[in-house]
C-alpha cells in the first residue's frame, strides 16, 4: 500500500465553490469605501460585527459545547479597555484594539479557573454572574464615566487619522480585517487537530478522554480564544460609536440575545451557520425596524421555533439535505486499491 | 519483568452493592486473558478502573510497576491502555474516518497528517474502509461495535481492553473478529477480553477469569476453569452435583 | 386453555437499527407461572419491557387479558393489571424503603397486597422500612423490587433476573417465596440465567436464543441436555441457528 | 448596634432570594432543567399582581389568591406545551428556548406596560416597625416576607417528604424509566413540578413588587440571585437554598453599607469564593 493510494480531501464540490465566493467577497467589500458612502460602511461594519460575535460564541458553544450567556462581559471589557488605553494610555485607538485582545485574554484565564467548577446550566448562568460583575465593576470606575459613561475626547478622535472620511475607512477596514482574521482562524482551527478535538469532546466527553483528548486544556484554549476575539470586536464596536456606558457596553439584549438567536436560526455547530443568521437577522431588523424592540421578542419566538423543528438551523438543515458545505473542513479520504 | 497491568486489593461498592471486593489480578506483557462471569459482576467497573472513568473505594492500579491509580483517562491513554466500551460511545456528528483519526492523533501524539494512512489500513483490517466517510452516528450497531474496536487499536496501545466486541456477530464475523485480535497478539499486544461469546473466547486466551459477586471465583486455564464446578453453578445455575 | 391472560404474538423488536426480537410468540394462562431462560444478550429483558410497555410495539402484538396492548405506554399498563420488577432492581435511591413500596401501590389496583402484607412476607424489610433504599444488601433490595411491584396487585408479575449478583443462597430464599405469591392466583413470568430456579418454578418454559424462541415446553418434558443445547446455542441437530440474521 | 441592624436587614432579604431559589431548586432537583427565564417569571407575577390590585381593588397580599393559581396554570401549560419537548440529553435546547422565553417576557411586559417601574403599596403595614431592643427596629413587612419565606420553604419540604405527590418527584428525578413502571408519566410530574415552582414564583413576585419598584427589564438580576442562593446552599437542597439566600442577602447589606454602589458587587463576590471554596454548596444535595 503506498502512500499515493490514500489521500485525505478537505475540500469538496461545493466548498471549492465556496472558497472562490469567499475571495470574491473580500475584495468586493474592500472596495466598498472606494464606491460606498459613510452609512454604507456603517450597516456593513455593524453586520461584519455580529458575524465575528455569532462565529466566536458559535466557537463556544457549538463546537466546544460551552454554552455561554455572558459573553457581553468581554464585548464591554474590549470597549472599556481600549477607551482606557486610548484615554489615559496614549495608545493610537486602533492599536489598542489586539492590546485590549491580549489583557483579555490574560484576563480570561482566571474566569475560566472559576467557571469550570460549574457544568452545563450552571455554566451558562456562571458566564451571566461573571458578566454582571465586570459591568458593576466598570461603573464603578469614575475615571471613565462610572455609571453614566463617558465619550472619547475629540482630540483622540482626530488624531486617528487625518480627515473624516480617512477614520471612517479606518475603522471599516479595521472591523473587515478582524471578522476576516476571526473566521479564518476558526476554519484553521477547525482544520488542525484542535478541531477534531473540539468536535470530538462536543460529541462525546468521555470517549474523547479516553482516546487521549486533553479536554479541559482544550476548553480553556478555546475559552481564552473566544475572550480574546469577543473582546477585540468590542473594542472596534465602541471606537466606532464613540461613546460607551456600562448599560450599553455590557447589553445582554445587544451582544448575547441577538447573537445566539443569530447563530441558532443560522445554524449552530457549523461556520457558515452565524454568517447566514446575521443576514436573515439584518434582513429581519430592516423590515421590521419600524416596529421598534417588538423585533427581539419575534426574533425570540423564531429562534425557539427553529430550535424545537431544526435544532441544527437553517444551514444544517440545507447541508443535511444537500450536502452543502462552504468551508473546506472535511476529511474525506480518497482511496485507489 | 513486572506485570504490565494489575489490580492491587481493588474494592468498589455502589451503595451496600459490592462491585468488587479486595481483588488482585495482573496481566503478563503479551497474554491474552479472557474475563466472564454474569451480568452485574462488576467486569465492566473494573475496565472502568483500570482506564481511569471509574475511581475505586480501595486498592492500586499498576501499570508497568508504577501506580497510576490517580491518573486521569487521558494521561492513561497515551500511555498505552485503550478501551473499547461495551456500549459504543462514537463521535456521532464525525464520520468514521476523523473517530479514528482523533484516536490515533490524541492517542499516540503524532501529528494529524502522521496518523492517515495508518488509520485507512485500520479501517479495512476492521472491515469499516467503505464506511469511512459515512457519519458515525448513522451506523448500525455491529459497524459500531467494529468502530469501538479500531479507535482503541489506533491509539497504538500495549493494553487494549475488549468489552462484549463479539456479541451479535455471525459465526464467520466472530472468526473475522477472532483472526484480528490474533494478530494483534502477535504485535506485542496485551488484551484483558470481557466476552459472553466463550467460543470466541476460547480461541484467543491464554489465561480465563471468572468474577462473581465481586470476587474473583476461578483463575486459570481456560478448559479447566470451564469445567471447574463452581463456575458451571454460578455462571448458569447448573448445580455443583447436576 | 382457555383464553390465555398473555398472549405474544409474532413479536418483533429493534433498537434503533439492531433487532433484537424475531417473531416471538408465547402465552401465559391466568395463574400460571412460565419461565424464559437463555443466554445474555438472548432478548430476554427486551421482551419483558415490550409486554411492561417500557418499549413501544405493534398494537396487535401483545394480548393482555384479550385486549391489544402493544402500544399501551408503560404508565398505563400498571392500571392493567402487568408489574414489571426490572433487571438490577432499579430502587429509588432518595426514598426509603416504605417510601419504594408505597410508591408501587401509588397507581395500582384494589387487592390483597399491602404494606402489611409485603411485610408479612419479607419480614426483613419490617425492620428495615425507613432505611434509604441504597443501604439494604443486593437481595434486601431484590425483596423491596419485587414487594415494590406487588403492591400494585397485578394479574401478572414480569420478574426480570432477579438472581442478578445475588449469592446462590439468598437467590434459593427469594424463590421460596415464589409460592405465597402465585397463591393469590397471580400470574408470573420470570426471566432467568439460574436455569435450576428458573425449572424449579415453572409450569411451562421458553428459551431464547440471539431473539428467537428455540424451545418451548412444560417443565418436566425438557431434558438437561436440550436445555443446555438451546442455552448455549450449540449447533444442535437442527443445524445452524443463524439463518438469515 | 448598626452592624446587628444591617445583619438583620441582610437576613430578612434573605428570605426573598430563598423564595427566588426555592423555584429553581425544586425544578433542576426534578428535571434538571433551569429556567432561564425564572427571573422574567417572578417580574411576570408583580405584573399580575398590579393588575390584580388596581383592577379589582384588591390589597397585594389578598392578590396572592388570584396569582398564585394563575401562575401554577401557567407553569403546567408551559412545562406540557413547550419545555417538555426540550428536555433530553443535550441542554443546548432547554437553555435556549427559556432564553428565548425570557427575551419574549420582557419585550411582551415592555409592550403592554412600557418602561417605566412600579410599585405595589401594602399599606400602613410597609411603614409599622417593632423595637427589637435599644436602638434595633425591624419593618414588620421584612418579617412577614421573612416568615412567609420559611413557611413555603417548609412548605415545599413537607410536600417532597410527606405527600404522594413528593414521592412522584423524588422517583422521577431518581430514574424516570421505572417511574413509568409505577404508573407515573413523567410529562405530567414535570408539569405538577413546574407548577409548585410557578406558584413559589407568584409569591416570591408578589413580595418583590411590594418591597421595591420593578420593570420589566429586571427579570435577569432576580434569576441571578435565586441561582446564586442556590448555588451557596448547594444543589438541590431546599433548606440549603433558605441559608445560601441569607449568606446572600447579609453580604448585600454588608457592600451596601461600606458603600451603596458595592451592595449587588458584594453578592456576587461572596458567591464567587463560595464557589472557589466550595464548589458543591455549604450543604450537601439532599434530595434528587
Amino acid at each position: 500500500m503506498t502512500d499515493a493510494t490514500v489521500r485525505v480531501e478537505h475540500a469538496t464540490r461545493t466548498s471549492r465553490f465556496g472558497t472562490v465566493l469567499w475571495i470574491v467577497l473580500l475584495v468586493v467589500l474592500a472596495s466598498v469605501p472606494l464606491w460606498g458612502d459613510r452609512s454604507d460602511m456603517r450597516l456593513l461594519s455593524e453586520i461584519f460585527a455580529y458575524v465575528a460575535l455569532a462565529t466566536l460564541w458559535n466557537l463556544l458553544a457549538g463546537y466546544a459545547g460551552m454554552i455561554s450567556v455572558g459573553q457581553q462581559a468581554y464585548v464591554g471589557l474590549g470597549g472599556y479597555l481600549m477607551f482606557g488605553l486610548a484615554i489615559y494610555g496614549g495608545v493610537h485607538p486602533i492599536l489598542a484594539i489586539p492590546l485590549a485582545g491580549l489583557i483579555a485574554a490574560v484576563l480570561s484565564i482566571p474566569v475560566a479557573g472559576l467557571l469550570f467548577r460549574l457544568r452545563g446550566h450552571y455554566f451558562a448562568i456562571g458566564t451571566w454572574v461573571i458578566a454582571e460583575v465586570f459591568r458593576l465593576l466598570a461603573s464603578q470606575i469614575s475615571a471613565l464615566g462610572g455609571g453614566s459613561g463617558t465619550s472619547l475626547p475629540a482630540s483622540i478622535v482626530i488624531a486617528m487619522a487625518p480627515g473624516r472620511q480617512a477614520r471612517e475607512v479606518m475603522m471599516y477596514g479595521a472591523m473587515l480585517l478582524l471578522v476576516a482574521a476571526i473566521v479564518g482562524a476558526c476554519v484553521l482551527l477547525l482544520r488542525s487537530r484542535y478541531g477534531l478535538a473540539l468536535t470530538a469532546i462536543r460529541d462525546n466527553e468521555l470517549a474523547a478522554r479516553s482516546c487521549g483528548v486533553d479536554v479541559a486544556r482544550t476548553r480553556l484554549l478555546v475559552y481564552v480564544a473566544t475572550a480574546c476575539g469577543t473582546t477585540m470586536v468590542g473594542g472596534l464596536i465602541f471606537l466606532q460609536k464613540i461613546r460607551i456606558s456600562p448599560d450599553t457596553a455590557f447589553s445582554v439584549n445587544d451582544w448575547t440575545a441577538v447573537v445566539i438567536f443569530i447563530t441558532v436560526i443560522g445554524g449552530i455547530g457549523r461556520l457558515e451557520g452565524p454568517i447566514l443568521g446575521t443576514i436573515i437577522f439584518f434582513l429581519f431588523r430592516q423590515t421590521l425596524s419600524d416596529l421598534g424592540s417588538v423585533y427581539l421578542l419575534i426574533l425570540g419566538a423564531f429562534s425557539i421555533a427553529v430550535m424545537l423543528i431544526s435544532p441544527r438551523g437553517l444551514w444544517g438543515f440545507l447541508s443535511d439535505r444537500y450536502g452543502l458545505q462552504l468551508f473546506s473542513l472535511a476529511r474525506r479520504v480518497r482511496h485507489r486499491s | 519483568m513486572p506485570a504490565i497491568l494489575a489490580f492491587e486489593n481493588i474494592s468498589k461498592r455502589f451503595g451496600a452493592v459490592v462491585i468488587a471486593e479486595d481483588i488482585d489480578l495482573s496481566l503478563a506483557q503479551g497474554e491474552a486473558l479472557g474475563l466472564i462471569g454474569p451480568n452485574g459482576a462488576g467486569k465492566t467497573t473494573l475496565f472502568g478502573i483500570a482506564t481511569g472513568t471509574i475511581a475505586p473505594d480501595a486498592g492500586k492500579v499498576l501499570f508497568e510497576g508504577q501506580n497510576i491509580t490517580g491518573l486521569k483517562p487521558e494521561r492513561r491513554c497515551r500511555a498505552g491502555i485503550a478501551r473499547s466500551f461495551q456500549v459504543p460511545q462514537p463521535f456521532d456528528g464525525m464520520s468514521v474516518f476523523e473517530n479514528v483519526v482523533v484516536a490515533a492523533a490524541f492517542g499516540t501524539g503524532q501529528s494529524e497528517h502522521g496518523v492517515y494512512r495508518g488509520c485507512f489500513e485500520l479501517l479495512e483490517k476492521c472491515g469499516l474502509a467503505d464506511k469511512a466517510n459515512r457519519t458515525a452516528g448513522a451506523l448500525t450497531l455491529l459497524d459500531r461495535k467494529r468502530l469501538e474496536l479500531a479507535r482503541a487499536l489506533a491509539t497504538q496501545p500495549r493494553v487494549l481492553l475488549l468489552d462484549e466486541v463479539a456479541g451479535g456477530l455471525t459465526d464467520e464475523e466472530c472468526a473475522v473478529l477472532v483472526e484480528l485480535i490474533k494478530d494483534v497478539r502477535q504485535s506485542g499486544v496485551s488484551i484483558v477480553w470481557i466476552e459472553h461469546i466463550v467460543h470466541a473466547l476460547l480461541a484467543v486466551v491464554d489465561r480465563l477469569v471468572v468474577l462473581h459477586g465481586g470476587r474473583l471465583i476461578a483463575n486459570g486455564e481456560p478448559e479447566a476453569v470451564i469445567q471447574q464446578p463452581s463456575v458451571q453453578e454460578i455462571y448458569m445455575g447448573i448445580p455443583a452435583d447436576g | 386453555m382457555a383464553e390465555p391472560l398473555l398472549d405474544v404474538r409474532a413479536l418483533d423488536a429493534h433498537y434503533g437499527d439492531f433487532q433484537a426480537l424475531f417473531g416471538v410468540s408465547m402465552r401465559v394462562g391466568a395463574g400460571q407461572v412460565v419461565s424464559v431462560i437463555g443466554a445474555n444478550g438472548a432478548g430476554k429483558s427486551t421482551l419483558m419491557k415490550c409486554i411492561a410497555g417500557l418499549i413501544r410495539s405493534r398494537r396487535d402484538a401483545i394480548l393482555f387479558n384479550g385486549a391489544e396492548v402493544g402500544d399501551v405506554p408503560a404508565y398505563d399498563m400498571v392500571a392493567r393489571g402487568v408489574a414489571l420488577v426490572p433487571e438490577g432492581r432499579r430502587l429509588f435511591g432518595s426514598l426509603t424503603v416504605e417510601e419504594n413500596l408505597l410508591i408501587g401501590g401509588q397507581h395500582g389496583r384494589p387487592g390483597p397486597w399491602s404494606l402489611a402484607r409485603v411485610f408479612d412476607l419479607f419480614p426483613i424489610l419490617r425492620e428495615r422500612r425507613n432505611v434509604a433504599a441504597p443501604s439494604l444488601s443486593g437481595g434486601q433490595q431484590q425483596m423491596v423490587a419485587i414487594g415494590r411491584a406487588l403492591m400494585a396487585n397485578p394479574d401478572l408479575l414480569l420478574c426480570d433476573e432477579i438472581s442478578l449478583g445475588l449469592a446462590p443462597a439468598v437467590v434459593r430464599e427469594i424463590y421460596a417465596r415464589l409460592p405465597d405469591i402465585t397463591a393469590s392466583g397471580m400470574a408470573l413470568m420470570i426471566v432467568e440465567q439460574d436455569i435450576v430456579q428458573a425449572l424449579a418454578a415453572a409450569q411451562q418454559v421458553y428459551c431464547l436464543q440471539e431473539g428467537r424462541v428455540v424451545l418451548e415446553g412444560s417443565a418436566a418434558s425438557l431434558t438437561r441436555e436440550r436445555i443446555a443445547a438451546a442455552y448455549f446455542g450449540v449447533r444442535s441437530a437442527q443445524g445452524s441457528h443463524h439463518g438469515a440474521a | 448596634m448598626e452592624l446587628l441592624n444591617i445583619l438583620l436587614q441582610g437576613v430578612l432579604v434573605g428570605g426573598l432570594y430563598a423564595m427566588f431559589a426555592a423555584g429553581l431548586a425544586l425544578i433542576f432537583g426534578v428535571m434538571r432543567l433551569i429556567n432561564i427565564a425564572h427571573g422574567d417569571f417572578i417580574v411576570l407575577a408583580a405584573y399580575l399582581s398590579l393588575i390584580a390590585t388596581e383592577g379589582l381593588g384588591l390589597g397585594p397580599l389578598t392578590s396572592l389568591v388570584i396569582v398564585v393559581p394563575l401562575m401554577g396554570v401557567v407553569g403546567y401549560a408551559l412545562q406540557r406545551g413547550l419545555l417538555n419537548a426540550t428536555l433530553g440529553k443535550d441542554l443546548l435546547p432547554s437553555l435556549l428556548v427559556t432564553f428565548g422565553l425570557s427575551i419574549i417576557i420582557q419585550n411582551g411586559l415592555l409592550q403592554v406596560f412600557t418602561a417605566d417601574s412600579h410599585k405595589l403599596s401594602a399599606g400602613a403595614i410597609e411603614v409599622a416597625t417593632i423595637k427589637l431592643a435599644e436602638g434595633l427596629w425591624v419593618g414588620v413587612l421584612p418579617l412577614v416576607q421573612f416568615a412567609v419565606a420559611v413557611a413555603v420553604i417548609a412548605g415545599l419540604h413537607l410536600l417532597f417528604y410527606r405527600t404522594a405527590l413528593g414521592r412522584a418527584f423524588r422517583a422521577t428525578s431518581d430514574d424516570p424509566t421505572v417511574a413509568q413502571l409505577m404508573g407515573l408519566d413523567n410529562r405530567k410530574v414535570f408539569a405538577w413540578a413546574m407548577a409548585i415552582s410557578m406558584g413559589v414564583v407568584a409569591v416570591a413576585g408578589v413580595f418583590f413588587a411590594i418591597r421595591a419598584n420593578f420593570d420589566p427589564s429586571i427579570g435577569p438580576a432576580r434569576l441571578l440571585f435565586g441561582f446564586e442562593a442556590v448555588i451557596i446552599g448547594g444543589l438541590g437542597s431546599l433548606w440549603g437554598t433558605l441559608a445560601g439566600g441569607i449568606i446572600l442577602g447579609v453580604a448585600q447589606a454588608i457592600g451596601a453599607h461600606i458603600d451603596p454602589g458595592w451592595q449587588l458587587l458584594a453578592g456576587h463576590f461572596a458567591f464567587l469564593l463560595l464557589l472557589l471554596l466550595r464548589p458543591q454548596g455549604l450543604f450537601p444535595k439532599v434530595f434528587g
